[in-house]
């Protein structure tokens, strides 16, 4: 098993966000998390490699891969975050920093943990830039962020997260950012990438559709508690929870159908 | 109306700037008609007495009430304080509106001045013009208000900037309301926090410049009751009386201090965001159709 | 009424850019070019293109928010030119404009009466303000009392109530909406849009939503124009271009969209 | 990038060519001359007039000023009036003590604001740093006269109650002797060290508090850095460049928080310098000393605006 | 005595002298720079005059080894001390003195008045020099004691601005503007070489920067504000000396306008001003009721004349028609402090009089006060010895024209002996101070701080002359 949490609860200056979360995921796996807005999905997600902001006291346990990280200083944390584990943020703009080149960020995870050089990151950078097809990936390293568009720029993201080959990979709304034509290659990337490295895979949206795209299973979560956890197809057709339902209906009312099969609004 | 005043008061730091600058324009006001001795009266032979029945704080150099002096002094304070104020209130947000405002020819000139004038240190200005025009209280408001002013323009104008590009600007634009409403009702309350705080470091660095200009012999002519004044001459006779020179200098200190903490609570208090509200929770959805 | 209730003829928009040095020639960038489009009287319409496509641009010069460089907008017949706040006034009373970010288009000093009697007190519409926008306030389903409230006490999406309320409460005839749902959850977006609808039938309220989520688009449009690189390149009936795109940029775009399984419960 | 160079450079002399102007403009309004001061109490008229003509001063202003920027040209500053020695070379004098004595109170505020700053903004929660945040800003109110003179009687040698430092003066061999040099200007140092130092700590904490917020520190903590050095390595390099700005400005204060202090410590630096100079009228000397110190917050300025630059590849877009 | 490295262990005749000084010299040029301090550190250590004089005034050798006047009084022959040299090697000669003191008349230099009645100047050999009167002069030779007598190489080329010629017991070594002047020993001078090698005045700001510096022992000479020396009277390693000076700090009255054409406002505020409260605030000193110092030929009690009385003040400016009081502004240089001004506004405030100061700087002061005599009141430092002459003259600032006055003080300058000379002129001061044509606020003593061991330092009148030549280490 890979990542475990249970019973997590995490309060931010005394009020309690995330209330007694619990769900697995095993080697290779993946899992969605949805919930409405502020129901405590990037918490949780935080909560696994130890970001949380500051004043949140936390509670419960994670393990990953049996060892347990709550608990555990900055230090240690530091350890596990972009070796066994990696993210990728919401805003492709705000997640680099805009004064570095794009692949000294891509390589950093590499020089911080197995020790590269700057030559030896940069190389692997460039390796890296090509595998989530980035154009020109020789030059495109040497560039920064902001001379690359907003999905060039997540693909940057997603790239530097998988820089070292983490067993887990947490996306936090990856694609909500991006425009649909540019939101469909990253789906394909991150089907495909995390496909090929057999990491586990937990992936927060609120888009269903999105979800569907990429995951079996899913966990709902609704003012910081576990509501429901099926398959997302259960989740669509048959939902448990009424906060559940809501989300699947106003998925249907507003989401796209293929016109081809249902001719009708 | 009242709402920013509770708020205001609300803050430990707005109640002690309140406090604090209120007394200091009290202690102004009530010097005016009142101090514990005659500003004039002196006795030689009761100089630098220290603290006690007669004179609280004790007796200066040619044996004048301390706090007397003090008291008076606050009135020196108020008024730098006061006009170093308006004169940067009208220089920095003339300048930042024509900045902000105006067609882009006429703005960028004005930036390439306004970033010479800053490089000016406002000392130097004030001791050129005092010795042109002698040391006086209006030189010290002068040179820190237009000093100071262009600095205010720098940093509110980018503020203007910030609210002519809000997409609320552009909404009221759209509910029909047109540029003198968009000013009056977005542009000023929206820039004018970031006015009063820069204000209040105006009126705080008119003080503590007041205090250095007397020292270089450039501030308030002597006679007139002020603390940088006091504080200049008793660092004279530190050496026999090192007691005289805390009294003045606390006061420039606390009321320095107090502005400033009274600036900031200011700009919090005429902020909504940051206002409290007694136990009300917006609830989590309306009930829509 | 005869004549479409908007109509844009060659609407081009070329946007200045800094200059590159002192003196030389101040690059172009043209946002907008030579776009044709009506909008009937209480119709729907919307525009989606990715992003950059002019869509928001298109939006402002609609109600005469920005100049455009050539082309014409005429309104009920009137031509619409970005001129005196004093002169539009009657364009402003017939429009309203709800924006993408509600949290950005609230200003954060103004309470939601504010907000919302703002335009009231601007086109000077007669009448007792307060009831007329807690009626509005009621239309768009929030109570009474978040009249008081400012638009940090509020969720995301009552924000874009109040941002709706203050678009319609002077009952125009032509709403703008530039994403208004885009920065919304899931749930609350399907509540906006219901709102949406509720208003074009009830008041006969004509609609621009301007939107790269085409699954509203194709719940929520009569009609579709889809805008690439500041062109229009395809328009239609909704069902007709986003089921049979013949453009091929609209046909990438419908194929990127990802699709709901078919509900097999209900249907 | 050369063509930004360029531009800056040319707003540089810009700038300089208009402080020169408005600095000759202004020291011409003064009432007095240097003529009366040579002169003195029992100078007649006639003697003051023949003093003004043997020093030029009855030239008109444009051709008083087309002569001094000519020199300025040739990074002349003239000759002082009185002395008749060369401004440049006074002023040169002059720094040896102003310039160590700005850069080791800049060196005391930057240590103050970057240590406490950083700490006060990671713990901006906690009571150390509440009490910091506070005792800063009490601190940025004290005047400097009044920070000195406290330092002097609780430190300063013979006269103070430690009496650990000289308070008073500079050697007269000046950096031949380099540690009486340095320890003679501790003491102004860290008065306005200290003063400056709390003004940039509290920048820096509100730096450390935004960059603390930043997305990309948190993805570089994400790759496996503590908060802490996410923080210094990717936060306060980019945080950084606002406060190198901040920096820049602050040379003006510490200029004229030199000109206070200089008096105070009676060090013989460029400060106290001009004080007697406006003191005597020397205009050529006052013209060369305001026109250095302004010229000095000028080319910080522009510097930083290039390191600024050169740091933050973003700038070029903005340009473009 | 001090525990500063390399003072101690230097030889005595190794000595640096430090002297703190609170008034600097801006540049070297004594002929045409005016300001007391040029006098005090050149004078007598690097140039000398003609003859030198003590601070009491008594006339001794100096260039001229002595000196012999004609029966009436109109010729003076000075013979030079042989070997006299300047410090560049050229020999000093009579030739030097010559032309030294033309060119005080020729080019106008400082102080070339007092030289009005000097006819002709010439060397009749090179040990030898005549000078001519057109009237006799008893004050002539006090001033060949002073800058109009200094003696300068003709033939020297220097920029008398930064460096010097002179032929005194010391060279300038170093001069910074603002900051120190240093001397060092003339190794070749012709006459008793100087005590110690090295002569450093400092500049500092201050008199309270001057007690530190004596606290911390780092000056070996230093004036002392009075009200300060209690802290350095219990300091082990230094003596304070006092000595009495010259300066005469004058409430000066702009006689030429009212209200002070009106004898009995100028005698009211006279009357309404406490003398002894002025000395006891300044901390030592001595009243002075007249324009002339006890040390000067011509002093006389007068402290009769106007005591501190504020009711007679206040009957005096009714009388002269201010019954409602009388405003006035007191014009001071910034530098004066501001003690007298706040103790001054005080007493005349209880004759009813509301004083104003304005405090200028130098030049502006210079400007308005004394060549636009545009002021009512100001305080001026008449620190210069028998200077008696100011009242003598109605164009000066204080606009004083009193024709008796005049034609006693031309009597005395003409005079043959100079207890006729100090006869006259205590007439004439009698008349000044009955018509009240200033105040006279105090003459104040020198307290000089002297490092313990030092001995030969001056300690009179040490704002005008200070001869450091005897100064030595006694252990
Ligand atoms: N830094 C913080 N300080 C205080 N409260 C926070 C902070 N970050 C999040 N919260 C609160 O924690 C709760 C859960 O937040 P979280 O970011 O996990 O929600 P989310 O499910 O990711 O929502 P979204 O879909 O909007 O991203 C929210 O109520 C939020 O207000
Ligand atoms: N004020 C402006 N000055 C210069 N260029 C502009 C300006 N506003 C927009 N542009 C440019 O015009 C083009 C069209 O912009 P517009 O905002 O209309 O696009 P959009 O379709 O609304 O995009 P999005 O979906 O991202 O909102 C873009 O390339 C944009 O960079
Ligand atoms: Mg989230
Ligand atoms: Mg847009």
């Amino acid at each position: 098993m890979s990542l475990a949490i249970e019973d997590l609860r995490i309060s931010i200056r005394g009020r309690t966000v995330v209330d007694g979360v619990s769900l697995a995921l095993g080697d290779g796996d993946r899992l969605g998390l949805i919930g409405e807005s502020g129901s405590g999905k990037s918490l949780t997600a935080l909560a696994v490699l130890g970001l949380l902001p500051a004043g949140s006291t936390v509670t419960g346990s994670i393990r990953l891969d049996g060892r347990e990280l709550v608990g555990l200083g900055d230090r240690e944390l530091a350890a596990v975050r972009g070796k066994r584990a990696g993210i990728v943020f919401q805003e492709p703009v705000t997640a680099l920093n805009p004064i570095r080149r794009v692949g000294a960020q891509i390589g950093e995870s590499l020089r911080i943990h197995y020790g590269f050089s700057k030559r030896q990151a940069l190389e692997r950078a460039v390796r890296l830039a090509e595998r989530v097809h980035l154009p020109d990936p020789e030059h495109i390293v040497q560039r920064y962020p902001h001379e690359l568009s907003g999905g060039q720029r997540q693909r940057v993201a997603i790239a530097a997260a998988l820089a070292t080959g983490p067993r887990l990979i947490i996306a936090d709304e990856p694609t909500t950012a991006l425009d649909v034509t540019i939101q469909a290659g990253i789906l394909d990337l991150f089907d495909r990438e995390v496909g090929e490295s057999g990491a586990s895979l937990l992936f927060i949206t609120h888009d269903l559709a999105v979800l569907a795209r990429i995951v079996p299973r899913a966990v709902v979560l609704a003012a910081g508690r576990v509501v429901e956890e099926a398959t997302v197809e259960g989740l669509l057709t048959a939902p448990a929870h009424p906060v559940t339902a809501a989300l699947a209906e106003a998925a249907y009312a507003t989401g796209f159908t293929d016109p081809a099969f249902e001719g009708h609004r | 109306m009242n709402t920013w005043v509770r708020e205001l008061l609300r803050r430990p730091a707005g109640r002690f700037g309140t406090v604090v600058v209120g007394a200091v324009f009290g202690a102004a006001l009530l010097s005016l008609f009142w101090t514990p001795h005659d500003l004039l009266q002196q006795d030689i032979a009761e100089r630098w007495r220290g603290p006690g029945q007669q004179h609280w704080l004790g007796t200066d150099q040619i044996g004048r009430d301390t706090l007397s002096w003090l008291l008076a002094g606050s009135r020196t304070t108020v008024l730098v304080a006061t006009w170093a104020t308006l004169i940067a209130a009208a220089v920095g947000i003339a300048l930042a509106a024509l900045t902000a405002l105006s067609p882009r020819w006429l703005a960028e000139p004005v930036i390439v001045v306004v970033d010479i004038l800053i490089a000016f240190p406002v000392l130097l200005i004030a001791m050129l013009l005092a010795a042109a025009f002698g040391g006086s209280l209006s030189v010290v408001v002068t040179a820190v208000g237009v000093g100071v002013g262009v600095n205010i323009a720098r940093v509110v104008r980018p503020e203007i900037r910030r609210v002519l590009a809000s997409d609320y600007v552009l909404a009221a634009r759209a509910g029909g309301v047109g540029p003198g409403g968009v000013l009056a009702r977005h542009v000023i309350p929206g820039a004018g926090p970031v006015v009063i705080v820069q204000l209040s470091y105006v009126a705080a660095i008119a003080i503590l410049a007041e205090a250095s200009l007397s020292y270089l012999g450039y501030g308030a002519p002597p006679g007139t009751p002020s603390w940088g004044r006091s504080l200049s001459e008793s660092q004279q006779y530190i050496s026999v009386q090192p007691a005289s020179v805390l009294w003045p200098g606390l006061a420039i200190a606390l009321t320095v201090l107090a502005i400033t903490l009274l600036g900031d609570a200011l700009r919090e208090a005429l902020d909504p965001r940051l206002r409290r509200r007694p136990a009300v929770r917006p609830a989590a959805k309306e009930a829509a159709t | 009424m005869s004549g479409p209730l908007l109509s844009v003829r060659g609407l081009s928009r070329v946007y200045r850019l800094p200059r590159q040095r002192l003196g030389g020639p101040a690059p172009v960038h043209p946002a907008l070019l030579d776009v044709d489009l009506d909008v009937a009287e209480g119709e729907i319409l919307a525009v989606i293109g990715e992003s950059g496509s002019g869509k928001s641009t298109l939006a402002r010069l609609l109600l005469a928010l920005d100049r455009p460089t050539s082309g014409t907008v005429t309104f009920d017949g009137r031509p619409v030119t970005a001129g005196p706040a004093r002169e539009l006034r009657w364009l402003r009373a017939a429009t309203g404009i709800v924006l993408q970010d509600p949290y950005a288009s609230l200003n954060p000093r103004f309470s939601v009466h504010d907000i919302v009697a703002e335009p009231l007190r601007a086109l000077r519409v007669p009448g007792d303000h307060r009831r007329l926008v807690t009626d509005v306030l009621a239309r768009v389903g929030l109570a009474a009392d978040r009249a008081a409230y400012y638009p940090h006490e509020l969720s995301g999406g009552q924000r874009q109530r109040v941002a709706l309320a203050r678009a319609v409460v002077h009952r125009p005839r032509l709403l703008v909406g530039d994403e208004p749902t885009s920065a919304l959850d899931v749930t609350v977006r399907a509540e906006i849009i219901a709102l949406l609808r509720d208003l074009n039938a009830t008041l006969g309220l004509a609609i621009v939503l301007v939107s790269h989520d085409l699954g509203l688009v194709q719940r929520f449009a009569g009609r579709v124009v889809v805008m690439h690189e500041g062109r229009v390149v395809e328009s239609g009936p909704t069902d007709a271009v986003l089921g049979d795109p013949r453009h091929a940029y609209t046909r990438r775009l419908v194929a990127a969209v990802p699709r709901l399984p078919a509900r097999s419960t209900d249907a | 990038m050369i063509r930004f160079l360029v531009r800056r450079l040319a707003l540089l002399l810009l700038g300089l060519l208009v402080a020169s102007l408005v600095i000759f403009l202004v020291l011409r309004v003064l009432p007095g001359d240097v003529a009366h001061v040579i002169g003195g109490t029992n100078a007649t008229p006639e003697q003051v007039a023949r003093i003004r003509t043997a020093l030029g001063l009855d030239h008109s202003l444009p051709s008083q000023y087309l002569h001094w920027l000519g020199g300025l040209l040739r990074l002349d500053l003239g000759e002082s009036l009185l002395t008749d020695q060369a401004v440049g070379a006074a002023l040169a004098d002059r720094n040896s003590v102003t310039v160590p004595l700005t850069i080791l109170s800049f060196v005391i505020a930057a240590l103050i604001a970057s240590t406490l700053g950083v700490y006060s903004g990671l713990r901006h929660d906690r009571p150390a740093g509440v009490v910091i945040s506070f005792v800063s800003q009490a601190l940025a109110a004290v005047p400097a006269l009044w920070l000195g003179l406290l330092l002097i009687i609780v430190l300063g040698n013979g006269v103070g109650l430690l009496g650990v430092l000289p308070s008073n003066g500079f050697p007269d061999d000046g950096w031949s002797s380099p540690l009486a040099a340095l320890r003679s200007l501790l003491l102004p140092a860290l008065t306005i060290g200290l003063i400056e130092g709390v003004v940039l700590l509290r920048f820096v904490r509100s730096a450390v508090l935004e960059a603390l917020g930043q997305d990309y520190v948190r993805a570089a903590a994400a790759r496996g850095l503590t908060r802490t050095q996410a923080l210094l390595r990717h936060g306060l390099p980019n945080v950084g460049l606002s406060l190198l700005s901040i920096s820049a400005l602050q040379i003006a204060a510490l200029v004229t928080g030199a000109v206070v202090v200089e008096s105070l410590f009676n060090l013989p630096g460029v400060g106290r310098m001009l004080v007697g100079d406006v003191g005597s009228r020397d205009l050529t000397a006052v013209q060369g000393e305001v026109l250095f110190l302004t010229g000095i917050v000028l080319v910080i300025g522009t510097l930083v605006d290039v390191a600024h630059r050169l740091v933050d590849p973003r700038q070029k877009v903005e340009a473009a | 005595t001090s525990d500063e490295p390399g003072k101690t262990t230097a030889a005595a005749d190794d000595k640096t002298l430090t002297v703190a000084l609170q008034l600097f010299p801006d540049n070297l040029d004594i002929r045409s720079t005016a300001g007391a301090a040029l006098d005090q550190t050149l004078i007598d250590n690097v140039y000398q005059p003609l003859v030198s004089r003590d601070p009491k005034g008594k006339i001794l050798p100096g260039i001229a080894k002595s000196w012999t006047a004609s029966p009436d009084s109109l010729t003076h022959t000075f013979t030079l001390f042989p070997g006299t040299m300047f410090s560049n090697g050229d020999p000093l000669t009579a030739k030097d003195v010559a032309w030294s003191i033309n060119q005080v008349t020729a080019k106008q230099y400082k102080d070339y008045q007092a030289l009005a009645s000097v006819e002709s100047v010439t060397a009749t050999d090179d040990q030898t020099v005549v000078v001519k009167l057109k009237q006799p002069d008893p004050a002539l030779l006090y001033t060949l004691a002073g800058r109009p007598g200094l003696v300068f190489d003709e033939k020297a080329t220097n920029d008398p601005k930064s460096t010097a010629v002179g032929s005194g017991p010391f060279l300038v070594d170093s001069f910074k503007a603002g900051a120190t002047l240093t001397l060092t020993r003339n190794p070749k001078y012709w006459g008793e070489k100087a005590g110690v090698s090295s002569v450093a005045f400092k500049l500092f700001s201050d008199t309270n920067a001057i007690v530190n510096a004596v606290l911390d022992g780092s000056v070996d000479v230093a004036g002392i504000d009075p009200n300060l020396l209690p802290k350095v009277k219990g300091n082990p390693n230094y003596d304070v000396v006092t000595g009495f000076a010259s300066d005469k700090f004058t409430l000066a009255f702009n006689n030429r306008v009212a209200p002070f054409t009106d004898l009995k406002v100028r005698q009211a505020v006279r009357h309404a001003i406490d003398h002894d409260a002025i000395v006891k605030a300044i901390g030592a000193g001595k009243t002075l009721y007249g324009p002339i110092v006890d040390s000067d030929p011509g002093y006389q009690d007068l402290s009769g004349l106007y005591p501190h009385d504020a009711a007679k003040a206040k009957q005096l400016l009714a009388e002269a028609g201010h019954a409602n009081g009388l405003e006035l502004t007191l014009k001071i240089p910034s530098f004066y402090g501001t003690t007298i001004p706040g103790l001054l506004t005080s007493q005349l405030a209880q004759a009813g009089i509301k004083l104003t100061v304005t405090s200028v700087d130098f030049p502006t002061w210079l400007k308005e006060v004394y060549t636009n005599h545009d002021f009512q009141l100001s305080i001026v430092d008449h620190a210069e010895a028998r200077d008696f002459s100011n009242w003598a003259n109605p164009k000066y600032y204080f606009g004083y024209d009193n024709k008796q006055v005049q034609q006693l003080y031309q009597q005395a300058t003409t005079a043959t002996s100079e207890s006729a000379y100090a006869s006259l002129l205590q007439q004439a001061a009698q008349i000044v101070s009955q018509d009240a044509a200033a105040d006279w606020l105090y003459n104040p003593t020198a307290n000089t701080a002297v490092r313990k061991g030092l001995t030969g330092v001056p300690t009179d009148s040490t704002s005008s002359r200070l001869n450091l030549t005897h100064v030595k280490v006694s252990r």
